[in-house]
């Protein structure tokens, strides 16, 4: 039993962990606390449903939904990020999140406030080992997450590119002066974290087999604070938060109880910060010398 | 006046006095995700005395945003270690872990919620609203204000200079965790019920929301940004189940044309430019 | 000539659209049906509508609108518990009844006079799936409850009516597991019933509960029955478990395929949901509910001699208020109606998920 | 003579790299005195020391007569030293005014100055005090300019106006005349002058020698962190070691 | 035809006006100065050029192909590199990262190590601090490494913000030298300094701003003599 709860808790942290990277992208890199991304997280998702429902098969589904958030995403990038450039770092939160109350609504006028169900892939999804149950989706999504975090950590690290990623993350003044194509590479990133959480919107459909329009909000919190547990910025600081957060979920609900899921998983990361100001992975930022 | 009328200003008084709890740190950029946190301790504080002490309200509403304001200075100490978008989600996870503590704290209803008896007229409540509004003025024109923009600005210089920083953001803070939990103590008495589920993540954000929208150049930003959030909604009545989408479409356009607010520092000088040039 | 003004407050938007946004539709039905037949002592029933987006704070914005500016005589709704608890007290200070048509957590109507709801305590409906079950002599001999903490409805059954139930038929309980209402991962709670390995699960949730833990439980390859009162009813719910959830077994207040009024009332439902082109077009129990709210406020208005009239708008209300107390068995959609200390008593159908379709297991009525 | 500022074997390194080695001198009041030495010398390091915004390794500081060692930088201001930096740092949400509003902290930092409504009230005497530093430094026309737009020059300028505000009575300079033109420093020199007859003892890093000359009366050399000569410009420009590490060969800048 | 040819430029920010008609030309294998106090509009004509502030009017040609509109981008294709006023250095990278940055337009790996190889031979400060972050260095190494950064990019004109601030003297002459060996090896530069003196030492031609508008220019001898700008840059007698 314990062992079948470490493996829930670590299915559970994959998709937090991809939430997490998609925000890492967005607020470690372009200092933006896009609370788009729940949004895309969720129309990744319904898209994909909708998309089913329409007859599309399941990979034309995905992809389809895929490209609709890159270009939900887009929008984000010209309407709420680009306008705020210079201002405070919270600004753009108003329209981020207003992106999220629109895409929550439009949703809702489409498809309702129900959960609706998302069809199973396969008949019977389950590997079976001993009295464990894992599901494939579940692995497969593991599995795929850690290859695209351990792709995009390489790329930011050692290559040029993630120089001029990280020279815009640091200042959009400077990279412009160093020649950085800013207007390509900023809607580039936007592109690629809305897809990392349309992707988890549409793994977290196959495992649990369940869409709906506020299906974001809860994992979209949990993943900014995987994110923050790790460390902002540093992409295996978001795979080691989100499967922490992952594994104090399941383990308080199964040893405790519910009530106090709460308590425990945002009373960890408020202790983490506290200790920790900088998340466990995360360098101190540094500060321009005086 | 009509019960609609009274009804909608009751809402928006609310919101303006929890647009001012965020304000005040975020001028000393502590962007607080967790102000519904502090709204529940006033709102519980306060209740739990009338209802099971029987203070009267005028004692007990004070004392519900003292218990507010002084948890916010204690958990403040820590919490201040934090700096930029680790402080909001310190914040964000201190709002949730009190929600979620009142949720099972079986002595106030638990998830049942917690009815209140003594009941705060609409008067009382656009009273406060006022009091709230100017003590914001007077404070943003001292050096208080002053030296919180400075500590948002650069704390490091601040600091040589000689101003307290961390005394500046503890104080920040706490006053307003302070009148978060007055507009909760508020909230109790005139609704008569408190849930913790009402003081969740979206309220706190929302009302962070009503202060960026605003703008926070200027002391004037929450009102308008919490009148804009309150009273568009309600113009938009007709359009039903749009309604929220076609707000939320007001709030993106809106910020691509005004990305630092509706009210910002440099309309103030516009008019103050235009006022004598009109006069002339 | 006035009319008789009701106030009817919708969730039209807001959290429980997908429960509340036909039940417009069966207030307009009913009250076109009344006014047809030449309204209520002459005069025609007018409803004011003001969407509360299920929201306490502009619930009470409702209410004040509808008794100063209105002039409603009584008012349907609200919605949920949370409204209730904040606009039953404005309503005792206005002086205007209110009957809510799903708020049902325990005891909301205690200590207000104006206020009713047309509900039935999930304490009574379980205690006769309970029974229903016992009749039939279907398994029951160990029980779990599994419940959502962080809804007061669903806790309470949870932590009280499902213990209580099994105490009084004896079923020994395994113990209890929780979630919150936004989970949408069950493993772990699922894994711990599956060690428990009890006959009957009861359950206090919304469907959205029911159908993941339905699912996981199948997932996981465990066969329980699943039992529940009306959080859980919901006509599509059949088809949104997708095969899971054979054997959950619910009470509830309404069932289309009672008889010959409540098919009508069905059909006559889908043809002007379909026309309003809303999703859903079988009626649900709130939508029965609020139905048979108008024909309750029109019996009583009946009863109290009602006319309408501004002068006398303050003793109007509370004639209509003291004769909604007293009915008794009034027939209508949902069954004979009658009021017991502000709630409606009324009869409970007990269904159960077969082939996935829902199918009616036994009627009862609570004592 | 009374000392001013007195450091002894003060010594710093950071992660390996010993930026400052068992280092002393003393500027004493009146005697303004300058820090010169190659880049990465430790000069600004030194600074740093004393304002507090580092702690030391080993040694003491000691401000007008006050061991400020383990002083939290915040009360350092008020033992009575102020300094500049050399990356200008202004506060970008603040206007130039109210940067150098912030720089009277220290002058008006009791409970009752905080809560003082003085932008209620008109021509209140903070303000008139800054305008009034402001307009004598030849700047006045900036006040109520947002600090980002302006250059470089006169934001490096702001810089030394908000430090002087402090009334400290030493004055830590990193690079003063950095960024201006000759004729710049000129009107620069004249307004340090002043503020010398006035009272004020002068730190100074800088590497315009001329600028030093005309300024100070003595000179700290800094090599790698050390000492490596001191005494009157005139002397120290002499030393070989001096030349060869940091004048170059023909002694002018 | 020059190399870099700005014609009657203007630049506002806002309704104030930087940059008003300014014309000025580079010839190829030629540094050029431009002199100007405080608010001149000295930074702001460079980033003109680099395409970092958008013009109001005029126009910007550089290698025989108009600029005007391009992006910064575009124009560091081209050839032109800014030193920009501030240093602007990365803090979160390291020195080494630094300078890679400055090449970031370049694919052929093997002459960028070896460039990086020769730049660490004339800055030691900044091969002893390699892999250290780029926050720890002194503000003279900080504008070493600006410079380094920039000669990274293999520019064929190169525009210099003040390079000499906070430059020890030595240094300064070394900065002076390197310059000019640039530019013996066919590098055009456009200089903003306030050591003027030094300045119109090395240049073959020069302009004054003043209050963003041209008002000399000219050869720098003659225009070292010049009363008019020993009384305002030269600080009067003769200067330093
Ligand atoms: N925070 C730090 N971390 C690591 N090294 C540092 C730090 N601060 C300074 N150093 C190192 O200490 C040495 C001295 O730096 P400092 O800034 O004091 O030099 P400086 O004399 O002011 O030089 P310059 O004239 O170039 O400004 C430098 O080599 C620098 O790299
Ligand atoms: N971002 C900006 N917004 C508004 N005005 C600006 C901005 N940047 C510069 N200015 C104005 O443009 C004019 C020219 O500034 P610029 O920085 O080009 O001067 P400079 O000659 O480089 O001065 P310095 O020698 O001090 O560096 C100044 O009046 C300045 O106030
Ligand atoms: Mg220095
Ligand atoms: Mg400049």
């Amino acid at each position: 039993m314990v062992a079948q709860q470490i493996v829930n808790g670590l299915m559970l942290g994959a998709i937090y962990m991809l939430v997490a990277v998609a925000f890492t992208l967005a607020i470690g890199v372009l200092n933006f606390l896009n609370f788009s991304l729940p949004g895309l997280f969720m129309a990744g998702g319904m898209l994909a449903f909708g998309l089913m429902k329409a007859g599309w098969p399941f990979l034309l589904a995905a992809a389809g939904a895929l490209a609709a958030a890159a270009f939900i995403s887009l929008l984000v990038e010209r309407f709420a990020y680009r306008p705020m450039q210079g201002g405070d770092p919270e600004v753009p939160l108003v329209s981020s999140l207003g992106f999220l109350v629109l895409l929550e609504n439009l949703m809702l006028v489409q498809f309702g406030s129900d959960q609706q169900a998302f069809p199973a892939l396969l008949p019977d999804l389950n590997l079976r080992l001993g009295g464990l149950v894992i599901g494939y989706a579940q692995l497969a999504s593991l599995l795929l997450s850690l290859g695209i975090v351990a792709a995009l950590s390489f790329v930011l690290a050692k290559t040029s590119a993630g120089r001029r990623i990280r020279t815009v993350a640091e200042s959009r003044e400077t990279a412009l002066l160093m020649g950085i194509d800013i207007a390509r590479l900023v809607p580039q990133l936007f592109v690629a974290s809305a897809a990392l959480a349309a992707l988890a919107g549409i793994l977290f459909a196959v495992n649990y087999q369940q869409v709906s329009p506020f299906m974001g909000e809860g994992v979209g919190f949990k993943g900014v604070a995987a994110m923050i547990v790790g460390g902002m910025g540093s992409i295996w600081g978001a795979v080691l938060g989100g499967l922490l957060i992952g594994l104090a979920e399941v383990v308080s609900i199964s040893f405790i109880g519910a009530d106090v899921v709460n308590i425990t998983v945002y009373g960890l990361l408020l202790l983490i910060l506290i200790v920790r100001p900088q998340g466990l992975m995360g360098r101190a930022p540094s500060r321009e010398k005086l | 006046m009509s019960g609609y009328l009274t009804g909608v200003l009751v809402v928006l008084a609310f919101n303006v006095m929890a647009a001012y709890a965020v304000y005040l740190p975020l001028a000393a950029g502590q962007l607080n995700l967790g102000i519904a946190g502090f709204m529940a301790i006033g709102a519980y504080g306060s209740a739990f005395l009338t209802n099971e002490y029987m203070w009267p309200m005028w004692a007990a509403i004070p004392a519900g945003a003292l218990a507010a304001g002084l948890t916010g200075f204690l958990i403040g100490l820590p919490v201040l270690r934090t700096h930029g978008i680790y402080f909001a989600m310190a914040t964000f996870a201190l709002g949730q872990v009190i929600s979620a503590v009142f949720l099972n704290l079986e002595v106030v209803g638990g998830a049942a919620g917690y009815p209140v008896t003594d009941y705060a007229g609409p008067n009382v409540v656009f009273a406060a609203a006022v009091g709230v509004v100017l003590l914001m003025l007077y404070i943003s024109r001292t050096r208080f204000a002053l030296e919180l923009t400075a500590v948002k600005s650069d704390a490091t210089v601040a600091d040589l200079l000689g101003v307290p920083v961390r005394g500046m953001k503890v104080a920040a803070f706490a006053l307003g965790a302070m009148v978060a939990g007055f507009g909760g103590a508020l909230y109790a008495h005139h609704y008569n019920f408190v849930e913790a589920q009402h003081f969740n993540v979206l309220l706190s954000v929302f009302t962070v929301l009503y202060v960026l929208f605003g703008g926070t150049q200027t002391v004037w930003g929450p009102l308008v940004g919490a009148a804009f959030f309150t009273l568009v909604p309600e113009l938009l009545r007709a359009s039903d189940q749009w309604r929220y989408a076609v707000f939320a479409v007001f709030i993106i356009v809106f910020m691509a044309l005004r990305p630092q607010g509706l009210v910002t520092a440099a309309l103030f000088r516009l008019f103050r430019r235009r006022a004598p040039e009109a006069s002339s | 000539e006035e009319d008789l003004v009701l106030g009817y407050m919708m969730a039209k938007s807001g959290p429980y659209v997908s429960l509340a946004n036909t039940n417009e539709v069966a207030v307009d039905m009913a009250v076109e049906e009344i006014n047809a037949k030449g309204g209520i002592n002459g005069r025609k029933i007018k409803v004011v509508k003001f969407d509360t987006a299920g929201d306490p704070k502009q619930a009470t914005t409702a209410v004040r609108s509808f008794a100063q500016d209105a002039g409603a005589l009584a008012i349907i709704g609200p919605f949920s518990s949370s409204e209730v608890r904040t606009t039953f007290p404005v309503g005792e200070r206005e002086g205007i009844s209110q009957m809510s048509m799903a708020s049902s957590a325990p005891g909301l109507t205690k200590g207000f006079t104006y206020g009713f709801r047309n509900t039935t305590d999930e304490g009574k409906v379980i205690d006769q799936v309970l029974a229903s079950l016992k009749d039939k002599k279907l398994p029951m001999a160990t029980g779990a409850a599994a419940y959502a903490t962080d809804d007061v409805v669903s806790k309470s059954i949870g932590t009280g009516v499902v213990p209580k139930m099994f105490e009084k038929y004896a079923i020994p309980s395994k113990g209890a597991v929780d979630f919150q209402l936004a989970a949408f991962d069950l493993s772990p709670q699922v894994a711990q019933l599956k060690q428990m390995a009890p006959d009957v699960v009861g359950l206090g949730s919304p469907p959205e509960g029911a159908i993941t833990i339905a699912k996981e439980l199948k997932r996981q390859g465990v066969s329980t029955r699943l039992i529940g009162g009306t959080t859980i009813a919901d006509p599509e719910l059949p088809k949104r478990m997708d095969g899971a959830g054979e054997m959950l077994t619910i009470g509830t207040t309404f069932f289309p395929e009672v008889n010959d009024k409540t098919r009508a009332f069905a059909a006559e439902f889908a043809k002007r949901t379909k026309a309003a082109g809303l999703n859903r077009t079988d009626p649900n129990q709130m939508d029965a509910s609020v139905y048979d709210i108008v024909y309750l406020y029109a019996e009583a208005m009946k009863r109290a001699g009602t006319t309408g009239d501004k002068a006398k708008l303050a003793a109007e209300r509370s004639a209509v208020r003291d004769q909604v107390a007293k009915l008794k068995d009034v027939p209508a959609l949902e069954g004979a109606i009658s009021f017991a200390d502000g709630d409606a008593v009324k009869p409970v159908y007990i269904l159960e998920v077969k082939g996935g379709k829902w199918t009616l297991l036994d009627t009862r009525m609570p004592n | 003579m009374s000392t001013a500022l007195e450091i002894s074997a003060l010594s710093k390194s950071f992660a390996g790299v010993q930026a400052i080695r068992d280092l002393s001198f003393t500027v004493p009041k009146g005697v303004s005195t300058a820090l010169i030495g190659p880049n990465g010398a430790g000069k600004t390091t030194v600074f740093n020391m004393v304002s507090g915004v580092y702690g030391v390794d080993a040694g003491r500081i000691k401000v007008n007569g006050v061991d400020v060692t383990r002083m939290p930088s915040r009360r350092r201001i008020g033992t009575g030293v102020a300094r500049s930096f050399q990356n200008v740092r202004l506060m970008p949400h603040l206007s130039v005014l109210e940067n150098l509003l912030v720089g009277q902290h220290v002058r008006a930092s009791s409970l009752a100055a905080l809560l003082t409504p003085y932008r209620l009230i008109p021509n209140h005497r903070w303000k008139r005090e800054a305008r009034a530093a402001l307009e004598e430094s030849g700047l006045g026309r900036w006040a109520d300019e947002t600090v980002s737009a302006l250059p470089y020059g006169v934001r490096k300028r702001i810089d030394l106006v908000r430090a002087t505000l402090a009334g400290a009575s030493l004055l830590m300079l990193d690079e003063p005349a950095a960024g201006l033109n000759p004729s710049e420093t000129n009107a620069l020199r004249d307004h340090l002058k002043a503020l010398m007859a006035k009272g004020t003892t002068l730190l100074v890093v800088e590497h315009d020698m001329h600028f030093v000359e005309s300024i100070c009366q003595n000179v700290v050399v800094l090599n790698f962190g050390e000492k490596i000569a001191e005494g009157p410009l005139s002397r120290v420009r002499q030393d070989p070691k001096v030349r060869e590490a940091y004048i170059g060969s023909d002694g002018e800048a | 035809m020059a190399l870099l040819e700005v014609s009657s430029l203007s630049v506002s920010y806002g309704r104030v006006a930087a940059l008003t008609d300014v014309s000025l030309r580079v010839q190829e294998g030629e540094i050029v100065t431009v002199l100007g106090a405080n608010g001149a509009g000295k930074s702001t004509l460079l980033k003109a050029i680099l395409g970092a502030v958008p013009v109001k009017g005029g126009g910007i040609t550089f290698a025989d192909t108009d600029l005007t509109r391009a992006a910064p981008h575009k124009r560091m294709g081209a050839g032109l590199v800014l030193v920009p006023e501030g240093r602007r250095i990365l803090i979160s990278l390291t020195v080494e990262e630094n300078l890679l940055l400055g090449a970031h337009m370049r694919r052929d790996t093997v002459a960028i190590r070896r460039e990086m190889d020769a730049i660490y031979g004339r800055f030691s400060n900044l091969a002893e601090r390699r892999h250290m972050l780029a926050s720890c260095l002194s503000g003279g190494e900080q504008q070493m490494l600006a410079i380094g950064r920039a000669m990274m990019a293999k520019p064929r004109l190169m525009m210099l913000d003040e390079p000499s601030l906070g430059l020890s003297p030595l240094f300064v002459e070394k900065l002076f030298d390197l310059i000019c060996e640039l530019n013996r090896d066919g590098l055009s530069v456009l200089l903003v300094e306030q050591n003027t003196g030094k300045a119109l030492k090395v240049a073959h031609a020069a302009t004054v701003l003043e209050l963003g508008r041209v008002t000399m220019d000219g050869d720098p001898k003659a225009l070292a003599a010049d009363p008019r700008l020993q009384d305002a840059y030269l600080g009067g007698a003769g200067g330093p």
